[in-house]
């Protein structure tokens, strides 16, 4: 099996399916003979052709738009924002044109849309560069969100998003572009939508976290195992709908979780977990529910700004060490 | 590519408003620092048509088509007078929003569409016309004011917003202007696909504002798209007046920015409309891009049937009335001999029947059952 | 003191600030000599002017971002979307534009625009006249969120967020409108932001609600209070910065709490504070804490639909119940 | 209101590329389907200035003001090829988007702005020059793009981003376009102050292309606001030639659909775009409305120093190397005898201390603290 790095994995899932279905398109600024931002799309154009491989103007909104309008012609579209914080310029075309079609046709237009992504800080991209902006998706009906956190799953939840019949909003972490590899097999398989997995057993406490978060749970993870502390990572990898069965099952083990993301705290979808788990898990909980997210602030650019502001292992660390305590 | 800015459409009628009328100039007093009322008052004239149709034949028309615009158009506004009845009576759920006036822009647009070729159509609020043009049915046109389940949107959606893929209509989203990036998305999908279909979109000269417009054209215009666009200007966008809304001459004086063709037609003259649409929709069809037509009309209603119109000058109205798409056409197909007065008369009587059977039918149609909301929101 | 409804407070708010200060402008589609779709600012025109009651083309994104332009040069605009629906055209202006200014700019820069949404079904507007979208916004730094409940409170929250030196979303519900009214003191009061109100003391649960939900609550309440069950309604008014302490010191009195809002239940922002109290009243709590919302989908136009999407008080009552009875 | 389009920049220069340049040729072949190459080869011809700035006295300049062009020019140059430098040697947070080539239209704009007057700037990314003709320090420019705590932004937002309110400057946020409105509404807030100011934002032909140019220009010419729009037409869009971004023979093509007054600049002779510039900011001040001016040059980076540039025709690049703005300007001042060759290297050997004094200074700027994020979101 190839090793690949997570940005290798996202353009193998597209190569692949586009391979698959002549229907699958992508479309964007930049993503034909440049490759994309991130060059992502780095060769497709010669593969495809311009029209499967669409270069578009600056105009995100439109993108979006018409990118919904191939896709109730039957074609099922790729939609790249060159960085995710460019959403809000296209933001109507999602939430409400892409968001509620099916709905509102009666059931009977689809929007089979993915769209693009690329969240995340610890770049230095400043305020407008870094941002994880994934909560107003989550709460917005018709919408399915995913984020991954390694080249498995990244080509794996690529390949169902393409393959899913509503738009799905695909948040990928630059951060981990090329700073995660692993093992992926060749050729088309998938990953479900609405499926977690947990990424490292234990038995003392729960971390839940998706994207980047997971990484930063992980090294906390280990270095808590040293101390003997036995802490289970359960990635969540679809934001919505999202796995109610494993996080209930997390919490049944462990009696204490710690719900994590990068993503501004106040509002983050954090809370939606949390507030599940306090609902529905109250019996077994042997300590409060702790959150943890990004400071509520625009990214600042300098890293040492940076840096205090975006949350990072140390923090997930100490909280997990408290909770251990309580 | 050709892009001409057609003769103005009143370019030939006698002035009928001038800057010396009072009651108009003082309606117009209320406009922040820098908004021209001058400017405003000498446009006024500019977009008022003559009284008759131009007594010429219209592009690919045969005297069956003339008949069958007449009927169409005929059936929208008695389709809409009753929708105003049935309001007052309160079997309508939501606002009701009507055409009154500007019905030959959306009905004369729709027909000029050909849905065995697939093209499809994205009307606007104030397009049901364009819907019955494009095949939509009276019965489910009620259905879906009364938010009943045989509405095309099982009751999800309230009055003009509603798809029928069935037909190639895609209903649109309150956001105006949304629509016009997805229309022009389903242009190029369509030809990449190997189809030789046109879509249609309409916006208003309000909608016409919003940055969907600038960038759903834009992008269309890149990619020669087959697309045409219809801008109905009524004149109004809710109580706000052109004058407001867009600094130009004419909305249509945007086509050169985007380097595609632009038209200007008399939105009171059916057959125009229908001419102009079809030869937009030839030339896209094969291969000549996208088109933007600006209709010039008035919005002879209050922005909704709760609108009490008062900000809209009495001779203004008075003006349009006398050019009523209705009765310059039944003047027209009188005058060629198409139609007479006899033979107009027993069109409408069979028109009023139909609708007043889809009324029927429509109220008869079961409330939506709310079991039907369970799994509706994502597509498996 | 004249009884006001909410709908009149609202105007009686804007227009007393505006003849104490001339820097405040009101700015929007149809404001002007129409009075606004709702009539909230009906007569404005002739007591303040065109400039000052400023009708705009048919444009969100640029009314939001010249209403920040004037805040810039020290004017104050009180900026209306015509539903709270169609701030999704303007969302970038509002998210990343107004929100980011202060912080952005070193503090060198402040942007006090008051944002108009008026919002909220049960006015059977369907799917896009019936939104509350206040999450986004919640979860967005650099913004305040206010959403009164009562006449009252209308009045004061409106001169306080014309007078906050940041943007502010006023999140006004279009069913109060009309449907609620009291006696409202004429002239100059504020209501702070940031500070909750109970609005019916109880000892045995809590409600935590905001806008309209507040209604559905008392409402509910009664109907307990008849049964023997006694409810505290605390109305937040303020989303975010929200009132931490009067949340814990409600929490601690009853040990059983229900937050509801009409908004979307999932990541609407009852996440964040039911997941705050459980993160931080841990050890007040007597059963789990219960969220509601309207369902995930939407909001149908026919009535029958909406009647069975949107959270009501029958629900709410039920909720209640249900906890009385953990 | 008069709406002229000028002559094209090129119009009087030698062919220097043709579609029968088969390397050229081959760069465009992947286009999408309606995109039309041919009709971008012919484009490329008449965007081409001639070699020479043409030999007249411009607007209301003197002497002095050709000499201080020239420095600010050549400062900018400076400053930004030292930018590069230092990006190399990792001195720098985050990308470096730099405006080689194309310095004198933020140059020459900037300088046609009056500060005592209360005039507004609202630079975009790649208009370094803009922000030193308003009065920013070099110095305050490198402690922005090291990220430290001298920067006007204290170090929470990157390269060009930075406002500076003391001197008028309004920074950008990323999205391109979103400053436009912006503009356009301290255009009217200072109006209706009673101030007698005018705003000036920028936009390159890539933005151009999103729904805030349209949203915002139309809202200026409405209220007829003091607002000048200079789009910095430097052929690209990151990776994205114009004939993908926009479908008119001129952007500027768009002004007569807004109703508002249009020029062509030749964007690489320094004193024709103050001379424009200054003329709209002298005819906004006096009621004149706003103006838009497409300034028409060649980016000769890649969109940031991390992009090689692959995609631009060598040829496209050669061709605009000779008129380069400094060499032209250089050449011009000497023609006209304002300064001579030993007085401009005296000139640029000043300029190159200062600009290496002001990396010393800001290298030694402290680190942001930390604690200066504490209560910086909200203003109290
Ligand atoms: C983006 C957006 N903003 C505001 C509204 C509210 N609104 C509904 S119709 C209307 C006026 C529309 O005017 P116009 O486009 O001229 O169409 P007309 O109603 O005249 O046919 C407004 C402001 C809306 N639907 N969409
Ligand atoms: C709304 C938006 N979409 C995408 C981007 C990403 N992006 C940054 S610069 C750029 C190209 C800009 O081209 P142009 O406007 O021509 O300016 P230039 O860089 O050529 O000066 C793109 C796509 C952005 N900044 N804003
Ligand atoms: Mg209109
Ligand atoms: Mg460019």
């Amino acid at each position: 099996m190839p090793i690949m790095t997570y940005i290798q994995a996202i353009s193998d899932g597209m190569r692949e399916e586009m391979r698959r279905d002549p229907k699958v398109m992508v479309m964007g600024e930049d993503v034909g003979v440049y490759g994309g931002a991130f060059k992502v799309t780095k060769g497709f154009i010669d593969e495809f052709g311009a029209d499967r491989v669409y270069d578009t103007p600056l105009s995100e909104s439109a993108i979006m738009g018409c990118g919904l309008g191939m896709a109730i012609t039957g074609l099922r579209p790729i939609v790249e924002f060159q960085f995710a914080d460019f959403i809000t310029s296209g933001f109507n075309q999602v939430v409400n044109n892409a968001g509620t079609m099916f709905f509102r046709t009666g059931n009977n237009v689809s929007a089979p849309v993915t769209i693009r992504c690329p969240s995340g800080a610890g770049v230095h991209g400043g305020p407008f560069h870094s941002q994880s902006p994934e909560a107003w998706f989550v709460h917005t009906p018709g919408l399915k969100v995913v984020a991954p956190s390694t080249p498995y799953d990244a080509k794996g939840l690529m390949i169902s998003a393409i393959r899913d019949n509503n738009p799905v909003l695909y948040f990928e972490h630059k951060f981990l572009y090329r700073r995660v590899k692993e093992e992926v097999p060749e050729g088309l398989f998938t990953v479900p939508i609405g499926k977690a997995e947990v990424k490292m057993a234990g038995d003392d406490i729960s971390v839940i976290a998706y994207g980047a978060s997971v990484h930063l749970a992980l090294d906390a993870a280990e270095r808590l195992a040293e101390e003997g502390i036995s802490v289970e990572v359960l990635d969540l990898r679809s934001l919505y709908p999202f796995d109610k069965e494993a996080i209930v099952e997390t919490v049944k083990k462990t009696g204490r979780v710690l719900v994590a993301h990068e993503a501004w705290l106040t509002g983050g979808v954090g809370g939606e977990y949390a507030s599940f788990i306090a609902e529905e898990c109250f019996e077994m909980l042997d300590a409060p529910i702790k959150r943890l997210g990004s400071r509520d602030m625009p990214f600042p650019f300098a890293p040492q700004l940076e840096d205090k502001m975006v949350l990072n292992s140390e923090t997930v660390y100490r909280a997990l060490k408290d909770l251990a305590q309580y | 590519m050709p892009r001409t800015r057609k003769t103005p459409a009143g370019k030939t009628s006698k002035t009928k408003l001038s800057p010396s009328d009072a009651t108009l100039d003082q309606k117009l007093e209320k406009l922040p620092t820098g908004v021209s009322r001058q400017k405003y008052l000498q446009k006024l004239d500019s977009l008022l048509p003559p009284e008759d149709l131009p007594d010429r034949a219209y592009g690919d028309l045969k005297k069956k088509g003339y008949i069958a615009l007449y009927r169409l158009l005929y059936s929208i506004r008695g389709t809409e007078d009753r929708l105003t009845r049935l309001y007052r009576q309160g079997k309508i759920v939501g606002g009701v929003y009507l055409s009154k006036g500007t019905e030959a822009i959306s009905v004369g647009a729709g027909y000029a569409l050909d849905r065995s070729q697939g093209d499809m159509l994205f009307p606007m609020h104030r397009d049901l016309g364009a819907h019955i043009a494009f095949g939509q049915t009276i019965e489910r046109i009620y259905c879906q004011y009364m938010g009943r389940s045989g509405s095309p949107t099982m009751g999800r959606d309230g009055n003009t917003h509603f798809s029928d893929m069935d037909r190639g209509i895609i209903g649109m989203i309150s956001h105006l202007g949304s629509m016009l990036p997805v229309a022009v998305g389903a242009a190029i999908g369509l030809r990449n696909q190997g189809k030789n279909a046109v879509t249609l979109n309409f916006i208003g000269d309000g909608g016409a504002s919003i940055g969907d417009f600038h960038e759903g054209l834009n992008f269309a215009a890149v990619a020669n798209a087959p697309f045409v666009l219809v801008i109905e200007n009524n004149q109004y966008a809710y109580s706000t007046p052109i004058v407001a809304q867009y600094g130009a001459e004419r909305i249509i004086d945007r086509a050169i920015g985007y380097g595609i063709q632009g038209e200007v037609v008399d939105g009171n003259n059916i057959y125009e409309v229908y001419e102009t649409v079809r030869n937009a929709v030839n030339r896209a069809r094969e291969g000549g891009g996208p088109t933007m037509i600006e209709a010039v009309s008035m919005r002879m209603r209050g922005h909704s049937e709760h609108d009490d119109h008062f900000y809209v000058p009495k001779e203004l109205l008075e003006a349009w009335a006398q050019r009523d798409p209705l009765l310059r056409a039944q003047r027209f197909l009188a005058k060629q001999g198409f139609l007479t007065q006899a033979e107009i008369e027993i069109l409408e009587k069979q028109v009023d029947a139909e609708i007043e059977q889809a009324i029927v039918n429509a109220d008869a149609s079961p409330l939506p059952d709310p079991i039907s909301l369970n799994n509706s929101v994502f597509a498996s």
